[in-house]
């Protein structure tokens, strides 16, 4: 039981997907101008990277696997995330209006996300279990909605500093995103006590 | 080879009949993102970003046929809040469709005046009142300062008006920063 | 009985100054040489002109008459003539001028004919419409229509708070009108609390005016009135802003955008009090108020002043110091700094403070916010001053909201213990400015647009009227337009030249077209009359570009 | 490329158009997972013959291929997880061989107690008892600080801190002194950084020790069998 | 002209920041007389690095140089990465940190008040990442005269075999991963519970003159009781309540809160007004966050002491901790939480 | 052929996809520890944005709207299997050390950005220059930071080389006693590379700006005296 615990603790803290796998830059980058947006984007990933985990390790341990099928195992995962994408938006369109007017934007966005891709590999590479993959997906999720989140809160902030002109922008952002990391990786070692 | 083919090929006649059934049958109507940008936009209906007005350019945004930083009135205030809003880079005011100026209406010298009814016409927002040949004057309340009276009058009776500061129009400015002035 | 005392956060204690003037009585002021009266005397709305240049009045005569709800009247100071309506300098941090009546005294004060009001015989509407009449405006310095608080709002008042508190430093003149005015200042709270039927009556004072809290309750008692209770409270500016003096009598705290009578109290300051009671029992009208002139003086003193006095001529009652590098009316925590001595007293002005660079030395540069946290200890609106300061410094007004800038009182204490020595204060209101001004902008953009749809539609149901009247007309026009056609087709089949000149009448043709359409018949088909009168205006116009030849070459 | 057509969503239209997407869908997956499919029949060889030769040069490291004249690939036997050894997953032995004679085991092993974790070794034991090298395969320790346990990091270049172990068995070191000299021990560590030293010291000495013990087991077995610990 | 208030109070940021600077005297004389004199040196290396690197970003940025250079903040920057380095860190270590921290930290934000994170952890975390070893190696309490600390300082590391050995805390985390050794843990931490042996030898002196500094910030209204309160008793709680859990595992509160950086982040660090958060309730959380992570990671972690890790995590946290501990305005506290 | 100039332009400095649009970037920063791993994924990059570019743009005619990102993710899936497959195959220990990363060429939204933006509305060859320059401007920033990351971290560069070419070996640049400085090869140094990357395309940005303002101002001014000039004439 605490195995799993420390599956999503190390995937939330330790080895957070974007400060330490560095995975999923491009939205943390994107969509982290506003807390709104931010916790928007962090909601629609985190359904649609916890099902990916799920369906990828179906698909891959039930088709790919016994037909030794695993170099379609990018082909496969994408086009599978692809289409819980496009499933939850429809889902979440007929169901609640609501929650797809806060979420539909992102939706399409987290296709090219590559945590939603490179968390199904990881789950293969690390030899999860269907429990575990589901649980590494939902704690890698978890991870890059407060990181993202957290980061939308310094950048608020940061918008009204008085930053030197060529570091407005992106630039400082990245270097708040290095910073955010370096202060991460006060979490090293803690994965090793699982 | 032929078992790849096989998996590939089911996944894809599922996934191509539902994608192509959702596409159809979910396509959103309308552009509620067109009204947030026109909301934005200072409705002068000046002309000068290039559309024949406000809503056009708000179109033209929305489609991502037209950069941000042409409404001059909107200033640099506007493009902030349509960088915002569409979550892009702020740009400065393109320098080709004009600059930001005090805000003005528009003044009919009644004296010169030959009630031609041309400004009337110009103007977009009806803020011209009076009938053919007789003295027209502006209602500066509804007035927006857009300029398109000015160049159709043939006897060059109408000017621009900064408004003037009152008491009740006056705003506090913006502290100024000692610091820079120890500098 | 003592009741007990609340107490609001924050909240700052600068050294009071009060006793240069406090034991100074209240004099008389000398007749000035002009009187200027602006035409808003309260805080929102400007009172009609009733009166032209050159005509007598008397003191007391009402020259501008209320209008709207948010307006009182405006009456003569003394008597005199109106010399001239003109726009001058009023006291306000802009210092643009606005209209204002120009009094000669004659020098005779005369009254016009005084008349108690009897207010128990009158409704609470006829006593409030009374006051309006009267030009009662609070005297605290908001300058709100009295007749306005006096109201009954939505649930009626209870608790009727008089604000004897005076927390700002320096001034002393309620100090010292509860002094010597004790009796009337009791007897004007009891004529309101009639009004509003408030069933008790507060009166708070800061316990550094012990004088005033004891004369107050000798008068309480001489007057027997009951249920009126003269409360001293602790010391600490700004104790006399209306929802701190509500919190700590009542404990009742009123937020932004809700007005005293929505929790049934109502505050005025004692001066407003004073000035009701005298024109209920005297029926004066308010035309005078007690000031301070105090700060950088040698004689500071209190007194009694015509309402339009220009401040030059108040100062030498005072004897400002020769250091004296300006003038600020209030206190030195809200003080307006006047931009000319030829500003007049306004119902609103309690005091007048000489400063100099050593009472007042100019701030030391601003530097950047540390979050130190100072100015939220000390805010009495227990807002997080920095982060309002943060936001408006960026111009994010959006932010500046949701930290509630709107709930911000102005007091000024976060200015006062910045360690950055930043100007909180002048940020905030220069975000609150822009935030109103957006709101009018957006709302004029409403409307703009609204009526540019109009217009698009009303062009649409045009075009479509015009295509219907010319589908109309085809039939004819068909024909007329065959005929032309013919004509037109005869000289293709000449020689050259004749082809070319058929050209040139052509474009001449068109030429002629298109001008007239861009003088759509102005000039033709006229009327004698506006033959005339189009004649007069040609001729205006060729002597204005005559003399405007000059010009425009020199601006070639 | 077709503009977005406009259509009411009639039923019947929306079958259509589903079934149109549906086929053309179906022609684009197939040609291109035929592509892969060929790409990935042109390059398995290829893949495979790179796979067995990084294995063979992960051995070469701690075995010179000059040791032993046998396939190792084809003579190796299943090791089933050993706590011991800090093997929590079936790993393979490789056996060499010298003319028919057993010549050295080849073998995973980890220690678990490095300063950041696991730290992943294979060891190569002569048949006469002597450890002939040890290798770091996978570590998470400090870079700068703990990584000299792997020599492509080790500053000493010459004398990489980890070949002190070469060729030494309990004949020369006894088992007591198989540790780091701040442990009292033979081995060198480098200051600032004993627990990566001692964490590897410690493993190598349990993997000599484990493959003295069972030395004769091990080469007994029929290749690809598997090794099951006899429970005295 | 300026605006009212007229009158202001007499306080400047330059009285602030000297006054921290007093208020962290004790703490630095006990450190002399513990582990000598090499630490004055590391002092005076920092602050001219501070100053200068100031001096040179606000040229490049165009501001004035004098109310800057003069408010003192770039001195507490610097004094704290000083002490939070060994003390006979090479020099240019301590000049790296220190040019890191004005330059990325501090003046890449727009300078004074409006660094997200604390400039003297961010140069702790960024140089004990980059160099681990330098950033471990600390005198032996009384081992290393001044001759051999400025000879480690600026020049020969060979000396330092001799002198250095693992502070208390990292004793602690060697022997925590070594269940064999489990049993020394008492050795370590001085099973004797005399004074000297709370936070291993010297430490605890140091500790005490911080503590004095801190008492004296809080007289004079610098700092709140916030966040010394809550950073001290979060530690003390969780490290109580663990070492009764397990007491050969796990070091009890008086080690906790005496070794290390411990007391200086409860008065010094954690209170940085800048990049921290600022409303009571605000302030609390946050010194309780940093105290448990700080635990949590000299426990557990890969880095000896964990304050600085922690700081910077409480630090990404703070914009939010504000935003949702907005204490409510006047007049609006039947809406509690409903403010942003 | 200025539309070419355009393309070439908009893919190495205007509309950089890393620098202007800020997208892929996690292969930028994850790979970008050493020159030789930045500079091999980058070749991979672009072999997978010229595949697609022209795939699609060879194919656009025959995709319907409604599934063109479905279609567009196929084909890049595709490609980048094959290209990781060839990596597999042929530069084994490069592909051992780049990792996910290459499968994660598909999500590289630069890629299909570029698909969906250009490809799918323009023709062959511009589609395949286009693939071509957008691919060479990510390789050159991730070369760059590989490089500065490289040189600081470890003061070496080239390093690794031999995993492609195995009788090459890296230079150590900076004196061998240099200590390195290892943050710039964690994450955290990425991080700060590429800001201050970015920082100076801002400031190159700005100065041309400057100078192109300057210019324009100068002209006016030189016009307007040459008007004065002639005036009085
Ligand atoms: C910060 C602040 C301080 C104030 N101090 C006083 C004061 O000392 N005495 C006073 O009568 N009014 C003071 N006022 C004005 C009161 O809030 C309030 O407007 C007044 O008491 C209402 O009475 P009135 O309408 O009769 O003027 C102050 C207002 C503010 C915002
Ligand atoms: C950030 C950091 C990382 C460390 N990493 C390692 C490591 O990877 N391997 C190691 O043996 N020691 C590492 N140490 C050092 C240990 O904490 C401990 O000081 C050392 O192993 C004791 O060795 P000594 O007895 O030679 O001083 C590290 C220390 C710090 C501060
Ligand atoms: C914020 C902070 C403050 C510190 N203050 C001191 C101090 O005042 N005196 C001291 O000797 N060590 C101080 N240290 C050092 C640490 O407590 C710790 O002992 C040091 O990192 C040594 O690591 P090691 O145990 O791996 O050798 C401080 C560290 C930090 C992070
Ligand atoms: C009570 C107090 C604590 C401070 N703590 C720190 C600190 O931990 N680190 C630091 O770099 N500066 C500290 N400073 C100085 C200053 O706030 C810091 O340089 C700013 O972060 C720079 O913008 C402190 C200042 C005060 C008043
Ligand atoms: S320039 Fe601005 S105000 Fe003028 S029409 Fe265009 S959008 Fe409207
Ligand atoms: S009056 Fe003239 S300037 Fe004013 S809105 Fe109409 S056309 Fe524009
Ligand atoms: S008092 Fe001044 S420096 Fe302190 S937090 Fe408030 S605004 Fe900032
Ligand atoms: S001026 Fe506003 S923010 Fe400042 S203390 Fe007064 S109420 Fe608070
Ligand atoms: S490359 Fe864009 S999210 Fe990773």
């Amino acid at each position: 039981m605490t195995s799993y615990l420390f599956v999503v603790l190390g995937a939330v803290l330790v080895n957070n997907v974007v400060f330490v796998r560095i995975l999923g830059l491009c939205p943390f980058m994107g969509v982290s101008k506003k807390l709104e947006t931010a916790v928007g984007m962090g909601a629609a990933t985190t359904f649609v990277l916890t099902m990916a985990c799920g369906a990828s390790f179906i698909i891959d341990r039930w088709l790919l696997i016994p037909n030794q099928l695993e170099y379609l195992r990018t082909l496969s995962f994408i086009v599978t995330i692809a289409a819980i994408v496009q499933l939850t938006e429809l889902v979440i369109q007929k169901t609640s209006p609501l929650l797809h007017q806060v979420l539909g934007i992102y939706l399409p966005l987290i296709t090219t996300n590559c945590a939603v891709l490179g968390i199904p590999l990881l789950n293969v590479s690390l030899r999860h279990n269907f429990l575990e993959s589901l649980l590494f997906g939902f704690g890698s999720a978890v991870g890059f909605t407060l990181a993202l989140i957290l980061f939308a809160g310094i950048r608020e902030r940061l918008e009204a500093a008085d930053v030197p002109i060529h570091f407005r922008g992106t630039a400082i952002a990245m270097i708040t995103a290095g910073l955010m990391s370096l202060a991460f990786m006060g979490f090293a070692g803690l994965d090793k006590y699982k | 080879m032929l078992e790849a083919i096989l998996v590939m090929a089911f996944g894809a006649l599922v996934l191509g009949a539902a994608l192509g059934y959702a596409a159809v049958r979910f396509r959103v109507e309308g552009d509620p993102l067109v009204e947030k940008i026109d909301a934005i936009l200072p409705q002068t209906q000046c002309g000068q970003c290039g559309f024949p007005g406000c809503k056009p350019y708000a179109q033209a945004i929305a489609k991502g046929e037209a950069d941000i930083n042409c409404c001059p009135p909107g200033g640099e205030e506007g493009i902030h809040k349509l960088a915002d809003l569409l979550g892009r880079e702020f740009k400065s005011l393109s320098a080709e469709h004009g600059v930001e100026k005090p805000k003005a209406v528009a003044v009919i010298d009644e004296q010169v005046c030959i009630g031609c009814t041309l400004c009337i016409q110009a103007c977009p927002v009806d803020a011209i009142v009076g009938a053919a040949k007789q003295m027209h004057t502006v209602v500066s309340a509804q007035c927006t300062g857009c300029e398109l009276c000015v160049a159709p009058c043939p006897v060059d009776c109408i000017h621009m008006e900064p408004i003037e500061e009152t008491v009740d129009t006056w705003k506090w400015k913006y502290p100024v920063v000692p610091i820079r002035q120890v500098a | 009985m003592i009741p007990k005392l609340f107490t609001f956060k924050g909240g700052v204690k600068p050294a009071s100054h009060k006793d240069e003037s406090a034991d100074k009585p209240i004099r008389i002021a000398p007749l000035p040489s002009h009187l200027i009266i602006p035409l808003r005397q309260s805080a929102r709305a400007m009172a009609r002109c009733l009166v032209q240049p050159g005509r007598a009045v008397l003191k007391g005569e009402v020259i501008a008459a209320a209008e709207g709800p948010l307006c009182t009247a405006v009456h003569a100071p003394t008597s005199g003539t109106v010399r001239a309506i003109e726009p001058q300098p009023v006291p306000h941090p802009s210092g643009l001028p606005a209209p204002s009546i120009i009094i000669e005294p004659d020098g005779k004060d005369r009254w016009i004919e005084r008349k108690a009001f009897d207010y128990r015989a009158a409704t609470a509407q006829k006593t409030r419409d009374y006051l309006r009449d009267c030009g009662i405006v609070g005297l605290g310095g908001a300058g709100f229509p009295s007749h306005v608080k006096l109201g009954p709002g939505e649930k009626g008042i209870g608790t009727l708070i008089l604000n004897g508190a005076e927390c700002e430093p320096w001034i002393t003149c309620d100090d010292r009108l509860m002094r010597e005015r004790a009796e009337m200042v009791l007897a004007g709270a009891a004529i309101m609390r009639r009004v509003t039927g408030a069933s008790r009556i507060l009166v708070g004072i800061e316990d550094n005016k012990p004088q005033a809290i004891e004369s107050m309750r000798t008068a309480v008692e001489k007057l027997g009135e009951s249920a009126m209770e003269v409360i001293a409270i602790p010391t600490r500016y700004p104790a006399g802003g209306e929802k701190q003096l509500i919190r700590v009598l009542t404990g009742i705290e009123i937020p932004y955008g809700k007005l005293g009578t929505h929790f049934g109290v109502q505050c005025f300051n004692v001066g407003s009090a004073h000035a009701v009671f005298r024109a209920v029992a005297h029926g004066e009208p308010l035309v005078s108020r007690i000031l301070t002139l105090s700060g950088n003086m040698a004689k500071p003193g209190n007194f009694e002043v015509l309402i339009g006095t220009p401040i030059r001529e108040l100062l030498p009652l005072a004897e400002p110091r020769a250091d004296t590098d300006r003038y600020l009316m209030g206190g030195p925590m809200m003080g307006v700094a006047l931009q000319s001595l030829d500003i007049p007293v306004v119902k609103g002005t309690n005091c007048i403070l000489a400063g100099s660079p050593t009472l007042f030395p100019p701030p030391p540069p601003e530097m950047p916010c540390i979050r130190c946290g100072e100015c939220a200890k000390v805010c009495p609106a227990e807002l997080q001053p920095f982060e309002l300061y943060w936001f408006s410094r960026a111009k994010i007004f959006g932010k500046t909201q949701e930290y509630s800038l709107f709930d911000c009182i102005e007091c000024g204490c976060c200015s006062y213990v910045c360690p950055s020595r930043i100007p909180l204060v002048d940020y905030f209101r220069f975000a609150k400015g822009e935030i109103w001004a957006r709101e009018k902008e957006k709302a004029a953009a409403d409307v703009a647009r609204q009526r540019y749809e109009l217009r698009l539609a009303r062009e649409e149901r045009e075009k479509e009227e015009k295509a219907a009247k010319l589908a109309a007309k085809t039939a004819a026009g068909r024909e007329k337009a065959a005929a032309t056609l013919a004509v037109a087709e005869k000289p293709a089949a000449t020689p050259e030249d004749e082809a070319k000149k058929a050209l040139i009448a052509a474009a001449l043709e068109r030429a002629k077209a298109q001008k007239e359409q861009v003088h759509p018949g102005n000039v033709s088909n006229l009327t004698p009359e506006q033959e005339a009168e189009v004649a007069a205006i040609e001729v205006r116009r060729t002597e204005i570009r005559e003399m405007a030849k000059p010009h425009l070459r020199q601006d070639d | 490329m077709s503009e977005p057509v406009e259509v009411t969503p009639r039923e019947s239209s929306v079958l259509r158009i589903s079934l149109r997407t549906a086929a053309i869908m179906l022609a684009f997956t197939l040609v291109f997972t035929a592509l892969m499919a060929g790409t990935y029949k042109a390059t398995e060889p290829l893949v495979a013959a790179s796979l067995l030769a990084e294995k063979l040069r992960l051995i070469g490291e701690v075995l010179p291929p000059g040791e032993y004249d046998n396939d190792l690939m084809a003579d190796a036997i299943m090791l089933p997880p050993q706590g011991s050894l800090g093997l929590d997953d079936e790993t393979r032995i490789w056996r060499a061989r010298k003319q028919g004679a057993p010549a050295a085991l080849v073998f995973e092993t980890a220690a678990p107690d490095g300063y950041s974790g696991r730290i992943g070794l294979i060891v190569a034991v002569a048949a006469d008892g002597k450890l002939i090298a040890v290798r770091v395969t996978a570590h998470k320790e400090t870079p700068g600080l703990g990584d000299y346990i792997d020599p492509k990091k080790d500053k000493n270049k010459t004398r990489p801190w980890i070949t002190q172990f070469s060729n030494l068995g309990f004949d020369t070191v006894p088992v007591k002194k198989w540790r780091v000299k701040k442990d009292g021990g033979r081995f060198d560590q480098m200051s600032g950084a004993t627990i990566s030293a001692r964490a590897v010291t410690n493993a190598s000495g349990r993997a000599l020790a484990w493959a003295v013990e069972h030395r004769d087991a091990l080469f007994a077995l029929p290749a690809n069998g598997r090794f099951e610990e006899r429970k005295p | 002209m300026n605006n009212s208030p007229y009158s202001l109070k007499p306080a400047s940021v330059q009285s602030v920041m000297l006054r921290v600077l007093v208020a962290l005297l004790p703490g630095i004389a006990a450190y002399v007389w513990f582990f000598g004199a090499g630490i004055l040196v590391q002092i005076v290396l920092a602050s001219v690095t501070a100053l200068v690197a100031e001096a040179v970003m606000l040229k490049l940025r165009g501001k004035p140089l004098k109310p800057f250079l003069s408010d003192g903040s770039a001195l507490v920057t610097a004094w704290l990465i000083a002490l939070t380095f060994p003390s006979i860190a090479p020099w240019w270590l301590t000049v790296l940190g220190t040019l890191l921290a004005i330059v990325v930290a501090k003046h890449l934000y727009g300078g004074l008040g409006q660094n997200p994170f604390n400039p003297a952890m961010v140069a702790f975390a960024l140089m004990i990442v980059a160099y681990p070893l330098l950033m471990s190696q600390w005198p032996r309490v009384g081992a290393a005269d001044f001759a051999v600390q400025w000879e480690a300082i600026f020049g020969n590391r060979q000396v330092l075999d001799a002198v250095t050995m693992a502070t208390p805390l990292d004793a602690l985390r060697t022997v925590l991963r070594d269940p064999e050794q489990r049993a020394m843990i008492a050795g370590v931490l001085g099973g004797k519970a005399t004074f000297g042996n709370i936070g291993g030898r010297g430490w605890e002196w140091i500790a005490a003159g911080y503590f004095l500094g801190g008492l004296y910030l809080l007289q004079q209204r610098i700092i709140t009781w916030h966040m010394p309160v809550a950073f001290l008793a979060t530690l003390f709680a969780v490290s109580g309540a663990f070492a009764l859990y397990e007491p050969d595992r796990f070091a009890g509160p008086g080690f906790q809160l005496f070794t290390g950086g411990a007391m200086l982040a409860a008065f010094f660090i954690v209170t940085d007004p800048v990049s921290g958060a600022t409303t009571p309730r605000g302030k609390l959380i946050f010194a309780a966050g940093a105290a448990v992570l700080t635990w949590i990671i000299r426990t557990f972690g890969a880095y000896p002491d964990g304050i600085a890790f922690a700081v910077l995590l409480m630090n990404i946290a703070a914009p939010l901790i504000d935003m949702y501990t907005q204490p409510p305005v006047f007049g609006h506290k039947d809406k509690r939480g409903d403010s942003p | 052929m200025s539309a070419y100039k355009d393309i070439a332009w908009n893919g190495l400095w205007k509309q950089n996809s890393i620098l202007a649009q800020v997208l892929g970037l996690c292969p930028l920063l994850a790979v970008s520890t050493s020159l030789v791993n930045a500079v091999s994924l980058g070749l991979a990059t672009i072999l997978v944005m010229v595949l697609s570019n022209f795939a699609i743009s060879a194919l656009r005619a025959l995709i319907p709207y409604e599934i063109r990102i479905p279609v567009f993710i196929l084909i890049i899936a595709a490609l980048v299997t094959v290209v990781d497959l060839a990596f597999n195959a042929f530069l084994h220990d490069l592909y051992l050390v780049l990792g996910i990363f290459i499968p994660l060429i598909v999500t590289n939204c630069i890629v299909l950005a570029r698909v969906e933006a250009f490809a799918a509305k323009n023709g062959l060859r511009a589609a395949t220059f286009d693939g071509l320059m957008m691919g060479v401007g990510f390789v050159w920033v991730i070369a760059l930071l590989g490089a500065v990351r490289e040189l600081i971290g470890q003061g070496t560069l080239f390093s690794g080389i031999e995993m492609i070419f195995p009788t090459l070996s890296g230079f150590q640049i900076l004196p061998v006693e240099y200590p390195g400085f290892l943050i710039a090869m964690l994450p955290p140094g990425a991080f700060f590379v590429l800001g201050l990357l970015i920082a100076g395309r801002n400031w190159l940005d700005a100065r041309a700006n400057a100078r192109m303002r300057e210019q324009r101002i100068h002209h006016q001014v030189e016009h307007a005296t040459d008007h004065a000039n002639s005036a009085p004439a």
